[in-house]
């Protein structure tokens, strides 16, 4: 089957279905009418999609955490501490690294050793090994929306069970889950893949079933440009919305510069209805989320909070429609609840003494917006090119020219010739786009504003300063200047 | 390359796929004289073993940020024992057990389990450097 | 001898210093050569004026715990601690109630008790009881400058020993140190006590020893409009500079919008420069003081580090000179050391990573600078009005026509009617001005403003509303809104 | 004024100058039916008492926030039933020590002065009222 832009026949799909649901015994659980019958039982405040779009709407932002334990009733209990004791809006269920990687027979090593040691020997709850019949008392033990959430190149059987468990969001994507999280995936297959994943998300929608899907938009979390992970998130809220997706959320990780960081959210949620609009998909709700610092965090416990309130204030500064929270213990391990529940009370407090306040419409945040529009047009635009009009095409094209090209990334297809760095004021740019298209303009500018800094700094700009400004908020700053 | 290079094998072990510390280490590595053959993210011990014997090498630097540190480096100074690499270095580093737990614990376990040297989260590359220094006698 | 804003002459001086120092024992110990010899031997980072000098120059913001202990030992250890591991770029000593209200013999109580009960039974360091040797260990054991902080309406012999004592920073004034800190002083007294500091500060500058004064700017802590505590700063800049006081530091407790936090603190150094000036006094230093959140504050921890982050935003976006930070343990009692340090790195982390941005030049802060001058010169220029030209006179005077008047305030000489409310984006308005002389313009903004919120609450501004928002930052909100 | 009204004699005890609590709280036992008498601030045990005998109160409500409350509070109740005061009902809430110490030692210690009931810090107003309420059988 050649990879292309086009919603998947029945055919097309049902005819891997069978195969996927055979992957691992649970998958013989998978049932779509009881399914749909579980999902249509649940009430209204249950739907994650749902509840983001009133939030939108009353320009609220939720706060969700990052959760999972190996078993599951630990895991609900997790969960629940979350909800009543962090005063969790949202819910998530963050899937064990062996799952991640379809091994779910190591998985199974993790279930056993957690039950001998009695504490959790995964990062993550294996949804796969627990199968339908888990994740359904998952739901329906909580108040809240619950949102899977895992880094899975090949995700098919995860989502036949994610879906038919109950489960209203799911995180992920062809590309956000492949460059990020693998080291030697072909990029057509994990397209193709979610592909699948997103055509049951459409079925289900179909059906009357409203699931929300949320491209992972941090990428890897570590000096990744606005226009970057937004030209990603663009590219795969129109392949998802292709397969029949209605409820997208488009995602960033916090750089650290304040008016940065509020234009990219504001630009992220704009730019990607438009593209939206001009290719036909004129009934997806789109909402957005911001991701607290994604890269290194302090080690010390009040700065960890530090950086989490940095966080929070641009998620309510921004109105994202949800913001994904880091706790204090973000450098050192798999937080604690009593951790994870400090990191939501923090955001919370810091949401609602903001909640009231607007940064959006100053003109240096709206220049800001113009600049990151601008260049997240050149790298889709030419994505689009690249795949002669089909972006699952272009997309695998765009990496292997180096049109899309992620920092740091684990993965071979990825170029990793982009070297991006932070200007004076702390916003991260491009200090060697390498084969990423920006215009001339762009080029220049994102040039002017690092060399602004080096000559602060006065030393040239460098690899070293990449190095500096990895390390930076670890230790304590924005801007890795090269003096203590 | 220099004949007297001590020669050090790195990775990620297991399924982890933190690409960040184990490029910068590499570049410190070099940096500071080390031989050094990056195998990337993704390593398993087989990968590890293969290419310590391939090189000839001094260290083996196990990296593993994910959580799962515990299972994956179990078995390791066994296989490397029966390759006939009984005198090779081995270290481990990152976030290497779940959660935060108290490391001389965690550095006792991973002391039994065969490794010269056991370094918490977020250690310097410098730190490591000296160490290797030391135990290398340079 | 009659209150009138002019240097006290010599005799005047030095006739009140005789008895002053015969107040308690300890006072025979000052000897003013000695003094002077002894901040001479001092090396330069020991001077507090001078590093807020530099800091200003460099557009660095600083910070500064509070804190304080009964014994001198246990002082030095404390302050040790949050220099070595708080990071603490300024130290404070804070001095206990009782000496605050001049009632040694109670301080001697409590220094006893504490000696007993091993755990300090005092809010502070008695300064007046330790005497002038206690004090200069204290600067010789750190490498940091050291400022007093107390409350103290007649600090005459807190004063005198503080300053032979070697502290080159000294906090208060004959308002702010009375109207928030006393219930029943003449402000006659006051003023008049505090030109004797305030000339004290003028001889050992002219003796060539630099002591920085620092008006105490949040006043009752407790939804204090800008315009309120600015004028307060500006009258006492004014009154000490009068008496040869050159390096001052203007001061403003967060309210809680961004907004309206960098505008007040830009508009600060600017007014009081602005006065100085225009009455003649040309050769002062002015930088400024954030103060963290003043008001009550969450007793959880993890909520309290957000409150305490969003003032360090503040402080390093507006680019105050330094700011004055809160601790977790807040709201439950005077910090442990520990708690006291973590406020201190959180804070640092926050200044750090934003010390390279601004937010001073956009067009909102600029409009609320514009206000807030405004309503703060139709203050302090009827402050001069009713003194007929004489800002002393005219101090006590505005406190009697209620011209001066600060919300919660203790002291019976404040009106207490005017009447301050959030507005809708959780700015400090004025719901009812009382006898606030605010131009007939600027009362109508602020109406209006409340007006928009009341609106959106669905209920009229009143006692109720003000009530909500003195409890809302600590409730978890910034504007206290009648629903949940 | 109703007869039937249960009279409080309420403030701010020692050199202590924090007016907000105490101000909230005379609204609120206005509001909630109480006959109230607010001293204010800086007030002394001799002060408290006075008012006391002169209203004829029910309850001595003592506001302690700056951390001497230990020291002030210090033979209030001898001093009570010495003016006769036999069967006043003595609150304190605030912040009534230095620093973070386990509510129940504080409470215990304060009860041991003769304290009928015992407030930590930030007490909402309906609490204290719901106290008074069953305290006085209302
Ligand atoms: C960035 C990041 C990511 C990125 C990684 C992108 C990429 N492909 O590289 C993304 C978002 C994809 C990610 C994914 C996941 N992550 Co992650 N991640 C981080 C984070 C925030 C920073 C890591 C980093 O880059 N640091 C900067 C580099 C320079 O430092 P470093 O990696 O620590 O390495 C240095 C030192 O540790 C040392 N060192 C490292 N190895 C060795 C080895 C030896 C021998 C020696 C001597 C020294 C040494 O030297 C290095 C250079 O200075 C950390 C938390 C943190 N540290 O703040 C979590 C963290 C490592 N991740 C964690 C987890 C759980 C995950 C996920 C499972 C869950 C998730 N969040 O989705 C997945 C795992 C996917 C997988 N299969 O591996 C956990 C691990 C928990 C634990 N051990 O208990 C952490 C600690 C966060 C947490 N507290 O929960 N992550
Ligand atoms: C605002 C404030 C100030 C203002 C007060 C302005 C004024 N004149 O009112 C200023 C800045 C002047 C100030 C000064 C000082 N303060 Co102060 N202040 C505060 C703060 C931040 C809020 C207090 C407040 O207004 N809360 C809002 C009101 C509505 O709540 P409340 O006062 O708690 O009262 C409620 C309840 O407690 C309860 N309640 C109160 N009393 C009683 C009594 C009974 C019987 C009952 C049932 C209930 C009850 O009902 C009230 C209404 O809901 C608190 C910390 C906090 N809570 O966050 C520190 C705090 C009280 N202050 C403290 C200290 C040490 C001081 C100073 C000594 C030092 C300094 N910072 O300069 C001076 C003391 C001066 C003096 N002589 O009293 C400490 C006390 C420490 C301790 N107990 O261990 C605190 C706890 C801060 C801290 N953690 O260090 N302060």
């Amino acid at each position: 089957m050649e990879l292309k832009n086009k919603k998947l026949t029945n055919d097309e799909f049902y005819g891997v279905q069978k195969e996927i649901l055979t992957q691992w015994p649970t998958g013989a659980d998978v049932d779509f009418e009881k399914a749909v019958a579980f999902h249509q039982s649940l009430p209204e405040e249950k739907n994650f999609g749902k509840k983001l779009v009133k939030a939108k709407k009353e320009g609220k932002t939720l706060v969700q955490p990052r959760a999972g334990v190996a078993l599951v009733q630990e895991h609900i209990d997790l969960l629940t501490y979350l909800q009543d004791k962090g005063g969790a809006d949202l819910l998530p269920t963050t899937v064990d690294s062996y799952t991640r990687q379809n091994r779910y027979k190591e998985a199974e090593v993790g279930i056993q050793e957690s039950v001998r040691e009695s504490k959790s020997m995964l990062n993550g709850l294996p949804i796969v090994n627990h199968g339908v019949d888990a994740c359904r008392s998952i739901i329906s033990e909580l108040n809240t929306p619950v949102q899977v959430r895992h880094g899975t190149p090949d995700a098919r059987l995860l989502t036949e069970i994610s879906y038919a468990g109950g489960f209203t969001s799911y995180e992920g994507g062809g590309i956000s889950y492949n460059i990020p999280y693998a080291k030697n995936v072909s990029l057509e297959k994990t397209i193709k893949d979610w592909q699948y994943c997103d055509r049951l998300t459409g079925i289900y929608e179909e059906a009357g079933v409203s699931i929300n899907r949320e491209p992972y938009g941090p990428l890897t979390g570590t000096l990744v440009p606005p226009c970057i992970s937004h030209s990603v998130a663009i590219i795969e809220s129109l392949l998802a919305a292709e397969q029949g997706v209605k409820n997208i959320t488009v995602g960033y990780g916090q750089c650290g510069n304040l008016v940065q960081d509020v234009a990219a959210i504001r630009a992220l949620g704009n730019l990607t209805e438009e593209y939206l609009k001009k290719y036909g998909y004129d009934d997806v709700e789109v909402t957005t989320v911001l991701h607290q610092w994604m890269g290194g965090f302090p080690q010390d416990e009040a700065q960890a909070f530090s950086v989490i309130s940095w966080g929070s204030a641009i998620a309510a500064l921004s109105k994202a429609t949800k913001v994904i929270v880091k706790t204090p213990h973000e450098a050192i391990g798999v937080p604690t609840k009593e951790a994870n529940a400090q990191g939501l009370r923090c955001t919370k407090q810091m949401i609602n003494m903001l909640c009231d306040q607007q940064l959006s419409n100053t003109s240096h945040v709206v220049n800001e917006m113009m600049i990151i529009s601008a260049e997240t047009r050149c790298i889709v635009d030419k994505v689009f090119e690249l795949g002669e009009g089909d972006l699952a095409v272009g997309a695998v094209r765009a990496f292997q020219a180096g049109v899309l090209d992620i920092p740091f990334a684990p993965s071979k297809l990825n170029a990793g010739k982009m070297l991006p760095a932070r200007d004076n004021d702390g916003a991260i740019r491009i200090l060697n786009a390498a084969n990423v298209p920006l215009s001339k303009e762009l080029i220049d500018f994102n040039k002017e504003k690092i060399e602004e800094r080096a000559q602060a700094e006065k030393r040239d700009a460098s690899f070293q300063m990449v190095i500096d400004d990895v390390y930076s908020i670890s230790k304590g700053k924005l801007v890795g200047r090269p003096w203590k | 390359m220099e004949e007297n290079k001590k020669k050090l094998v790195i990775g990620v072990i297991g399924a982890d796929v933190h690409a960040v510390g184990i490029q910068i280490l590499n570049h410190a590595f070099e940096e500071a004289g080390f031989d050094v053959t990056n195998l990337g993210v993704m390593v398993s011990q087989e990968e590890y073993i293969a290419a310590a014997v391939e090189t000839d090498a001094d260290a083996i630097m196990v990296s593993s940020l994910y959580g799962h540190g515990e299972l994956d480096c179990r078995g390791l100074r066994e296989k490397c024992n029966e390759a006939g690499l009984t005198d090779i270095l081995l270290y481990v580093g990152g976030n290497i057990v779940v959660g935060k737990q108290p490391f001389d614990e965690v550095e006792a376990r991973f002391k039994k389990m065969g490794f010269n040297r056991v370094f918490g989260p977020g250690t310097a590359p410098e730190e490591t450097i000296s160490a290797l220094r030391e135990d290398f006698g340079l």
